[in-house]
């Protein structure tokens, strides 16, 4: 081990002018096709409005502001807790490829205020309160509350990407050889931000998922949320992984069978731990037998048009993970990985959309060219709010290395 | 066995031992086992075997788990039809969690079982060559070749850092704690 | 693995085998008389159930509409107390999670252990004890089988597979333990561990199959035990009744269980260190990591209870914001209020690393952790009962003297049964030790302690 | 019954084995059964035999038809035939059965020796001594020998007579302890005739109660119920949908109070001055029909002093409480007037109102050809036991009525009967006379014997002996016949040797000469019907002006007065012994196995008393103790304590249970001026009951008359968002058995609970028991008190029985982990008691609570095992249980209708609750037809169905109707 470990020390203070010079995603011509993403899907949201869609508009915003948030924010959190299970297995790159996302969180910020001028259209409670929920169903608090919680979690987000990115931390991360922590601030941090992503994101899940349906409630729908939400950020690592390793040098990080293994492992756990969530509710439901909580079931999965959706969704989210991720090799294999990666990614996005949308439009299933140009509008936005992080990233998978721990 | 000897090199250490068996095998001296006090994969890596086969059986009893479950789920119920609080007969959700109960208790099985089958174990003799240390403190290796051969392949091993290369034979264990009641 | 060389650093292998066989020597008079009186308590226990079958259920403190309480809540505390062992040597093993390796035996140990102690009350509190294997699927000629519908079933099948599972785990890690142990020993004792060793001698063959076989145990290991506790907590969240019903139970219940399995491994392994002069393999790196676990989970715990609190606020049903009331303010309200003071409030000391290293203050948090556990099993239980749909069928719940009973001896039972396991056999995984003996020995630096 | 003695032979092992059969039960251990030796025609096993009798627990005299398992009577029914029950039956009807297999009752002759011990003699001695003994009296001279016992019907009375004739006496007193002569002396005085009138509240609008608990233990309970429920249906009066308005004046809110419209509380001495009143207003506003012919200044005269503000001011209740009853009764198209026993002066003005209004001859009638008044006067009563105090009498018979129990202290019994040299105690379970007796023979019980009853002009009921006797006892007629013959051998004084020839040869005079029908006939015809059932003619009644006297000026009202009122279930203190109403809760007080002292928080407050404390109640009659029950639901200054506990000996059930108020009374009435203070101690009523307050969950449901009217029913808004259904509906092909519970009708009298205990073998677990949540009824009768903000908006009282709902999606069923709980094809919920393993998971799940579990294995100490039905298993410890619609009532029918190839008919299958419910508050039937009553009840009450807890998705089978109630026109 020592002799894999060599490379890392001195390797580290070109690593940092790399992190400057070296930048595999900063390509002119990939930030103009984004930009045009962009202006497609404010375009989109303008002719929507213009032809008295904004119903569908306002959703589709909706679906997609939830998505990419989940992204941005599951990743920051990946890497916290990375450092408080001190996980070092991919050195400082998998912490980078975590916070790379991160990006995106202050431009979903000001996103989320968006939802103001589209409230009328969104949350049913706006124009027809509910009497004994008014307390908590109003406009003002509402935003008040997750305005509050979302700004604080950009902050901390921020913050802890800072901190991580430090040499100290990056020293920390390269090398797996103690059972030393890492540096205190993180120490401080890490934990920090998962208390507030969990009560933060439950607020969320409350607040812009459930309270669309106001009748209906689920104790873990909470939880359930944000562990897709971190789901998501898993394979959006795992996707974002396997397109890098080919654009860098021969040996980088994510070359290294172990790192895609370990990320495979990941993503299949999860994906597993996803399913849990959701059966944990499902089934409690079901044997239940209440109408006040079944009706929301039922409308997804019982029925057409929501039904197949729904399906499709825990296929792409599970089923293909579990079967596909179950073996080593498959984990391994970059192409494999990618693929299933990107399956949970849109699987999730699948979700958000089957979760929100019925609750608004219980027959038909608003799709077409304004769902579609304004979720390419958020992907541009999304991945050019994240290309300097992806860019870390890249920098330091070529250049820090990561020990040969056990 | 006329004219084959057994040559047992002791190592302190995990290294030395991967050393060791790395460099047999660079001298093409294949017919060794290795004892261990500890599982290392380096070793493993050394000695270059295929994966165990244990991964497989489990599979299948996982397998076999799943259907074991929906045979008697559906099964039972299918038998009388028996409705129960209005759930349908035959109840996706509850007798997907028998299923998987089962799937990992086959599974677990299968594990346990595979393992003693291809390990061999319980295994009533010791192989040759066997000392109480590796299983306390010592990694050992055990090489059996010509006669001829063995010079070699004792200084290979001497040289891979071995603390102590011996011709087979028994060596009394040297017990650090006495466990004996009264 | 740089500084492997056994004359370099401490503790060598040796050094590890020798404080772990140590604890195996021949125990002496205390140590039978506390299995004594372990084992007294068990047999008075044992007397009060029976009385129960003769006379019936009458003898219970049960009552309309309380059905289900104390024994149920020991079903649940002890299959949770289960949970930490499967968790520590199943999940965290998974993680390669380093500081597991001193604590993974004694709390598997204490798994098995508490499922057996666990098992017993299901049966226990059966209106028919006799019958209870009506509800195996085994076949019969009236082709009559359990409802597969029932969450009851799938406890059956859930913890018997738990029980199946963690045994075998347990064993398995054992086999080259012993095979060392044997080596030591002599009279019945060298037969005994060689027949547990199965005559392991650590070729390289059965190694490769073993580890395989128990990285795969692990892997299933881990799903079981979530489901275990899971299936456990849908015993309730199935029925209808507020304060049971509700979406959350499953994953809450698998934090709590490991939560207070974390805990009553801590409350173990402290007086064990002790007591046996562990203290060069249990160091403060690994309580520090124990207690971490324990934060975190009693941070999860407090978010379910806000959680659930919340919602029911948030749904204005009128039904089950009456049985929170009663459960915040009614005749058992201390009882929640004290939940909350050793789930929530009393963990919540381990933020501060000082505390988490002073094994006297952490082993009576512990301690708090555990009988705060207890504790909200039964106010979930007995108490969402007592506040049901039918106003006119309200009752509170006294335990009788049999309940109070039947609990002592399962607790004797489930120490007595692990005092014995670790004077007979190694307590603390020697090879794993071994394995990971560099952090064992970066642990055992000074600044460590210090940093910790 | 010519085949008498054949059957005999043999029923006595029928029995034994039947029992057997009953008792195995489910327990592991079947009994040894006993083979039939001599076959009988009558009988065959399995197959029940009805006879038809009468019912002798209350002076009503219901007729029932016993139902006869292998020689077993198992169960009593109404009879409906007879004009009174038609085919209903109260709990305490009901419960005749436990005084008929009571475990207490004297098993053999015995003799009380110098040391008051008991020995038991034979029969021979017994009778022996008897006669000698009345010999020796009647040859002492006239009127030495008296008979002091409960009234049995004429042909008893008759036999009574002639004894004592053969014995030179005439000292026969019939005794009851609540007594009609007070409402027979008001006729007297107003019509001239001292006979009961009949009533027909369902011919009222109005209906005033000055203190009669008619629907608990007032004249004919279970006939009123009906007529009540009658009264009380919505129906279109003077154009508008309507319901009877009733008012209850009276000290406490007790059952009957509950079901009215408004509780006035009045001091008990209060309801006649308010009675008075209430004619004062009318008679003020002109409201005197004309037809009814009345003296009117005599009229005017006799209510004079009764202007309501005087007596607003006297009583304590609003002059315009008086004027609102006044004005409804005196505009009523048909009202009733009711006054309570023992109170002469409130009967005397409910007579007048009822006479002065028209309304007598249609809601109050008084018929020809009344039967002579059964119970002796009070005077005479009195004059008896001075004789026996004067030791002018030999010998005492006593049989029944239990004088020393509920006699009041003035008239001191026990001393008369201590001078009596020879008495002589005849009945069941030993009581306090018998504790008074040198001789104890054990007497038939009624279901035993040959008797007859005339409770009102045209009713003749027959009562026959049911089953063969249970213990080695004998029928007080044939006893009394015996001795007369011993002692008068030579005169044929008495024509009949037994009771039985005694009752037939009453009958065959009964026969019609007439229409050439022939007496045996008649005869035979009378046994199957249980009687002889005509319409007799009502008479007209005229006041008498010279009877209308201004009432005594009322005594003034002490400031604490005891109340004591016949509890609905033990009555006089007949009932105590009989477990079943000692374990059915008090409908209203829902307490058990006790006396309680009901007394107002204010007045608790002055008195210093806390729930549950013990009082010390002292009267110049005597001194109680019993714990108090503080609620808002008496009059302040009014402490209320039901009779019918307090027995120092009456077998194990009724012994030193609770306190008897009876020792406090003067003769002739229930209330008195007492002295109260808490005795330091106290004693925990016990109750099944939780809470009182239903918070508002949809378990009772009420709405106003008026928004019935009004069409305006609460809106039934969706459970939730269209579509939620997550199972699949299942098919029933054949039938999917529901209920329909009218919660309107329902009274609460607890007749359906009794019915259940005596069908399904429910056991009772005593007073410990229940109080440790133990108790085993399956169905029960939910009590809950409106909240304080809905008074006025909802009636006094919701009542409604609560009983397995066999859900659709029943919550109990998926949760057993052996299918012991499942769903049958005809939509019943099944419970399985051989499968059940008792984890009781089914019970926590259940929203109703309604199931109910084998704490300990069921004890039913002998004979009452003989009791149990055999179509019922007996369920063993560790079991759960639950009403089953009396499955197997629905599978006789479904077997009876196979045989006949043809579907069950509606309404063939009869539950036990809807069979006995007095007020046809309960049907049963198939949900697939909606031609069934059951269902046609649902649909001709619109927007009054509700399902209890529906938002739970269960989809019970029971449809209740929501209870009505008038919004109040408050003072």
């Amino acid at each position: 081990m020592t002799a894999n470990s060599e490379p890392v020390r001195p390797a580290a203070p070109r690593a940092s002018r790399g992190a400057r010079g070296f930048a595999p995603l900063a390509g002119n011509s990939q930030r103009a096709v984004l930009a045009v993403l962009v202006a497609a899907g404010i375009a989109g949201f303008a002719a929507a409005l213009e032809r008295g869609e904004a119903a569908r508009a306002w959703q589709a915003y909706l679906v997609n502001l939830l998505f990419f948030l989940g992204v941005a924010q599951g990743g920051v959190v990946v890497a916290a807790a990375f450092y408080l299970t001190q996980a070092r297995w991919a050195g400082a790159a998998a912490f980078r490829l975590a916070e790379a996302f991160s990006g995106f969180l202050p431009l979903g910020f000001l996103l989320f205020w968006g939802l103001y001028f589209g409230r009328t259209l969104i949350f049913p409670w706006v124009l027809h309160p509910v009497a004994q929920k008014a307390a908590w169903l109003n406009t003002p608090f509402l935003f008040a509350r997750d305005g509050i919680g979302l700004l604080a979690m950009t902050l901390l987000s921020t913050w802890l990407v800072r901190v991580s990115r430090s040499r100290r931390a990056r020293a920390w991360a390269t090398d797996s050889s103690d059972i030393a922590m890492p540096p205190p601030a993180i120490r401080r941090l890490a934990p920090a931000l998962a208390l507030a992503f969990a009560a933060v994101y439950s607020l969320i899940a409350f607040d812009l998922v459930m309270s669309l349906a106001p009748v209906w409630h689920s104790t873990l729908f909470g939880a359930y949320f944000f562990a897709a939400s971190f789901l998501s950020a898993l394979a959006a690592m795992a996707l974002t992984a396997v397109i890098l390793r080919g654009r860098l040098g021969p040996a980088n990080a994510f070359t290294m069978p172990k790192v895609l293994h370990d990320l495979g492992k990941l993503v299949f756990a999860f994906s597993v731990f996803w399913i849990y969530l959701l059966f944990a509710q499902y089934i409690v439901i079901w044997y239940g037998d209440i109408p006040v909580e079944t009706f929301f079931i039922v409308q997804r999965v019982y029925y057409a048009p929501w039904a197949p959706l729904s399906y499709a969704a825990v296929i792409l989210i599970f089923v293909v993970p579990f079967v596909v991720l179950l073996g080593a090799r498959p984990k391994r294999t970059p192409p494999i990985l990618g693929a299933v990666a990107a399956g949970v990614l849109a699987g999730i996005w699948l979700e958000r959309y089957v979760l929100v949308v019925p609750s608004l439009s219980q027959h038909v299933v608003p799709f077409g060219w304004i769902e579609l140009l304004i979720s390419l509008g958020f992907l541009g936005g999304f991945v050019l709010c994240v290309i300097t992080g992806l860019n870390m990233a890249a920098a330091a998978a070529r250049w820090e290395l990561p020990a040969e721990g056990h | 066995m006329s004219g084959t000897v057994e040559i047992i090199a002791t190592f302190a250490g995990e290294e030395q031992c991967v050393g060791g068996i790395e460099a047999l095998r660079a001298a093409r001296a294949e017919d060794f086992h290795v004892f261990a006090p500890i599982p290392s994969e380096h070793i493993e890596k050394a000695i270059g075997r295929r994966r165990s086969p244990v991964r497989a059986f489990v599979l299948i009893g996982g397998i076999l788990g799943v259907l074991t479950g929906l045979a008697i789920t559906i099964g039972t119920s299918r038998e009388w039809n028996m409705v129960a609080g209005g759930k349908p007969i035959i109840s996706w959700p509850p007798f997907i969690i028998i299923c998987f109960e089962l799937m990992i208790l086959f599974g677990g099985i299968a594990a346990v079982l595979s393992f003693l089958l291809s390990a061999q174990v319980p295994a009533f003799e010791s192989l040759p060559g066997y000392s109480s240390r590796f299983c306390g403190d010592r990694f050992g290796v055990a090489v059996r070749c010509e006669e001829t051969e063995a010079q070699k392949i004792e200084s290979i091993l001497g040289v891979a850092g071995a603390e102590e290369v011996r011709r087979a034979q028994a060596q009394p264990s040297a017990a650090i704690v006495d466990l004996r009641d009264g | 693995m740089a500084a492997a060389a056994p004359e370099i650093a401490a503790p060598t292998f040796s050094d590890v085998d020798r404080s772990v066989l140590r604890v195996m020597q021949a125990p002496g008079v205390l140590y039978w008389v506390w299995i004594a009186f372990c084992f007294t308590l068990v047999a008075i226990g044992a007397g009060f159930w029976t009385r129960q079958i003769y006379t019936g259920m009458g003898v219970t403190g049960l009552r309309q509409p309380v059905m289900w309480a104390v024994y149920i809540t020991n079903f649940v505390f002890w299959v949770g107390i289960a949970h930490s062992g499967t968790l520590i040597s199943a999940i965290l093993f998974l993680f390669r999670t380093r500081w597991r390796t001193a604590v993974y035996r004694a709390a598997e140990t204490m798994t098995l252990f508490a499922v057996l102690t666990a098992g017993l009350f299901p049966l226990i509190h059966l209106g028919r004890t006799w019958f209870f294997y009506w509800l195996l699927p085994y076949p019969n000629e009236r082709y009559l089988q359990p409802n597969f519908r029932s969450p009851l079933v799938w406890d059956a099948f859930a913890v018997s597979t738990y029980l199946t599972i963690s045994a075998l785990f347990l064993f398995m890690g054992l086999v080259p333990d012993v095979a060392s142990a044997r080596e030591q020993a002599h009279g019945w004792r060298r037969a005994f561990y060689a027949i547990l060793a199965l005559g392991w001698q650590g070729t390289d063959r059965q190694w490769r199959h073993y580890s395989m076989a128990y990285l795969l145990m692990a892997g299933l290991a881990t799903p079981l035990v979530i489901s275990v506790h899971s299936v456990v907590s849908w015993d309730f969240a199935m029925a209808q009744l507020p304060g049971w019903h509700s979406t959350i139970f499953a994953p809450y219940f698998v934090a709590g269980a490991i939560f207070s399995g974390v805990a009553m491994v801590i409350t173990l392994l402290v007086p064990m260190r002790k007591l046996w002069g562990l203290e060069d393999l249990l160091t403060p790196w690994h309580f520090d990591n124990l207690a971490k676990v324990v934060l975190l989970t009693s941070l999860v715990v407090t978010y379910s209870y806000a959680t659930e609190s919340f919602m029911v606020w948030y749904a204005g049903d009128p039904v089950e914001q009456m049985t929170f009331h009663m459960r915040y303010f009614g005749p058992w309200g201390w009882m929640f209020w004290m939940m909350v003071l050793c789930n929530c409030v009393i963990p919540l000391l381990l933020f501060s690393p000082r505390i988490r290293i002073n094994l006297a203050v952490l082993w009576i948090i512990s301690i708090f952790v555990n009988i705060g556990m207890w504790t909200e099993r039964f106010v979930i239980i007995a108490g969402s009962q007592s506040t049901n749909f039918e106003p006119s069928q309200w009752a509170f719940y006294r335990p009788s003297i049999t309940e109070i009973m039947i609990t002592a001896g399962s607790f004797a039972w489930f120490l007595g049964l692990f005092s014995l396991f670790a004077r007979f056999l190694p307590i603390i995984s020697m090879t794993e030790l071994k394995e990971g003996i560099t952090w064992l020995r970066q642990a055992l630096r000074k600044d460590y302690a210090k940093a910790a | 019954m010519s085949d008498a003695f054949s059957r005999r032979s043999f029923l006595k092992l029928a029995a034994a084995a039947g029992a057997g059969a009953a008792l195995a039960g489910c327990r592991p251990a079947a009994r040894k059964l006993i083979p039939y030796v001599v076959p009988d025609e009558n009988v065959i096993p399995g197959v029940a035999q009805f006879y038809a009798t009468t019912c002798a627990e209350c002076p009503a005299g219901c007729g029932v038809i016993a139902r006869v398992r292998e020689g077993r009577v198992v169960k009593l029914e109404g009879n409906p035939a007879d004009p009174v029950g038609q085919g209903a039956i109260c709990a305490r009807g009901q419960a005749a059965l436990q005084g008929l297999y009571n475990p207490d009752r004297l098993a053999s002759p015995q003799l009380r020796g110098d040391g008051a011990a008991l020995a038991n003699i034979s029969w021979e001695q017994a009778l022996k001594m008897l006669n000698e003994r009345l010999a020796a009296a009647a040859r002492g001279g006239k009127d030495r020998v008296a008979f002091l016992g409960a009234p049995g019907g004429p042909t008893f009375e008759k036999i009574v007579r002639a004894w004592l004739g053969v014995h030179d006496s005439t000292r026969a007193v019939f005794y009851e302890a609540l007594a009609t002569e007070p409402a027979r002396a008001a006729a007297q005085q107003l019509f001239g005739r001292r006979d009961l009138p009949v009533y027909r509240l369902d011919q009222a609008e109005v209906l005033i109660s000055f203190g009669a608990d008619f629907l608990e233990t007032w004249q004919s309970p279970v006939e009123l119920a009906r007529q009540y429920a009658e009264f009380r249906t919505p129906r279109r009066r003077r154009g508008s949908l309507d319901i009877g308005r009733a008012y209850y004046v009276g000290p406490r809110l007790g059952l009957t109070a509950a079901r009215c419209d408004e509780w006035i509380a009045a001091a008990p001495g209060a309801q006649a001055q308010i009675a008075w009143s209430v004619l004062h207003v009318m008679i003020a506003e002109r409201w005197i029909s004309q037809n009814s012919h009345v003296d009117l200044p005599a009229l005017t005269a006799m209510a004079a002093a009764h202007d309501p503000a005087s007596v607003s001011a006297r009583t304590g209740v609003p002059a315009e409480t008086i004027r609102r009853m006044g004005e409804a009764f005196g505009k009523a198209d048909g009202a009733v007037a009711l006054a309570g026993t023992h109170d002469e002066s409130a009967t005397l003005a409910a007579y007048v109102l009822n006479a002065v209004t028209g309304n007598a001859g249609r809601t109050m009638v008084f018929l020809d050809g009344a039967p002579p008044e059964p119970a002796t006067r009070a005077g005479e009563v009195e004059a008896a036991l001075g004789a026996m105090h004067d030791g002018k009498v030999d010998v005492l018979l006593i049989a029944g009525g239990n004088p020393i129990f509920s006699m009041s202290a003035t008239m001191d019994a026990a001393g008369a009967f201590q001078r009596v040299p020879f008495v002589v105690w005849c009945g069941g379970v030993p009581d306090e006379s018998a504790n008074m007796a040198n001789l104890l023979l054990p007497a038939h019980h009624p279901l035993e014997a040959w008797r007859d009853t005339a409770p009102r002009a045209g009713v003749n009921g027959l009562g026959q002996p049911v089953m063969q006797p249970v213990f080695p006892s004998r029928a007080v007629g044939d006893i009394l016949l015996a001795s007369a013959h011993a002692n008068a051998p030579a005169a044929a004084v008495v024509s009949w040797k037994t009771a039985a020839e005694a009752v037939k040869a009453a009958w065959l005079d009964l026969a019609p000469r007439a229409g050439g029908i022939d007496a045996e006939d008649f005869w035979t015809k009378a046994r199957e019907e249980g009687g002889r059932f005509q319409d007799a003619k009502a008479s007209a009644v005229k006041l008498d002006s010279a009877a209308l006297k201004a009432p005594p000026a009322p005594a003034p009202p002490a400031e604490l007065t005891l109340f004591a009122y016949p509890q609905i279930f033990l009555y006089d203190g007949r009932g105590a012994d009989k477990s079943w109403l000692q374990e059915i809760p008090e409908p209203i007080a829902q307490i058990v196995w006790d006396s309680w002292a009901e007394i107002h928080p204010d007045t608790a407050r002055q008195l210093r008393v806390a729930a549950d404390e013990l009082i010390e109640l002292r009267t110049e009659h005597g001194i109680i103790e019993a714990p108090a029950l503080i609620s808002e639901r008496v009059r302040p200054g009014v402490i209320a304590v039901p009779l019918g506990q307090g027995h120092r000996s009456f077998g194990r059930y009724a012994s030193d249970r609770g306190a008897n108020a009876w020792a406090l009374l003067a003769p002739g009435a229930l209330s008195i001026a007492v002295a109260a203070k808490p005795a330091g101690m106290s004693r925990a009523l016990v109750s099944p009951l939780g809470k009182s307050d239903v918070m508002g969950r949809s378990i009772v449901e009420a709405m106003s008359i008026e928004e019935l009217a009004r069409g305006a029913a609460p809106a039934a808004e969706p459970l939730a968002p269209e579509p939620y259904e997550m199972y699949p509906p299942f098919p029933y092909p054949e039938h999917k058995w529901g209920m329909t519970i009218d919660t309107n009708a329902c009274t609460g009298c607890s007749a359906c609970v009794a019915a259940c205990y005596a069908e399904n073998n429910v056991p009772v677990v005593g007073r410990e028991a229940v109080d440790q949540g133990r108790i085993r009824s399956w169905i029960r009768i939910e009590r809950f008190f409106p909240e304080k903000h809905k008074e006025g908006r909802a009636p006094l009282a919701y009542l409604t029985p609560m009983l397995c709902q066999q859900c659709n999606h029943a919550p109990c069923e998926p949760v057993c982990p052996v299918f012991a709980s499942h769903h049958t094809d005809e939509g019943l919920n099944a419970q399985i008691y051989n499968r059940c393993v008792g984890t009781r998971y089914c019970e926590n799940n259940c929203p109703y609570k309604v199931r109910r579990f084998n704490w300990f294995p069921p004890e039913f100490p002998a004979p009452l095992d003989l009791q149990l039905n055999p179509d019922v298993t007996v369920r063993s410890g560790g079991v759960m249980e639950k009403c089953t619609f009396c499955v197997q009532r629905i599978q006789h029918a479904e077997i009876a209708a196979r045989a006949e190839s043809r579907a069950p008919r509606d309404g063939e299958i009869v539950p036990a609750c809807a069979q006995a419910c007095p007020a046809r508050a309960i049907s049963f039937g198939d949900m697939n037809d909606a031609s069934s009553a059951m269902m046609r009840r649902r649909a001709t009450n619109p927007g009054r169905g509700f399902r209890a807890l529906e938002e739970l998705n269960t989809q019970p089978a029971i449809v209740y109707l929501r209870d009505l109630y008038r919004e109040k026109e408050r003072t």
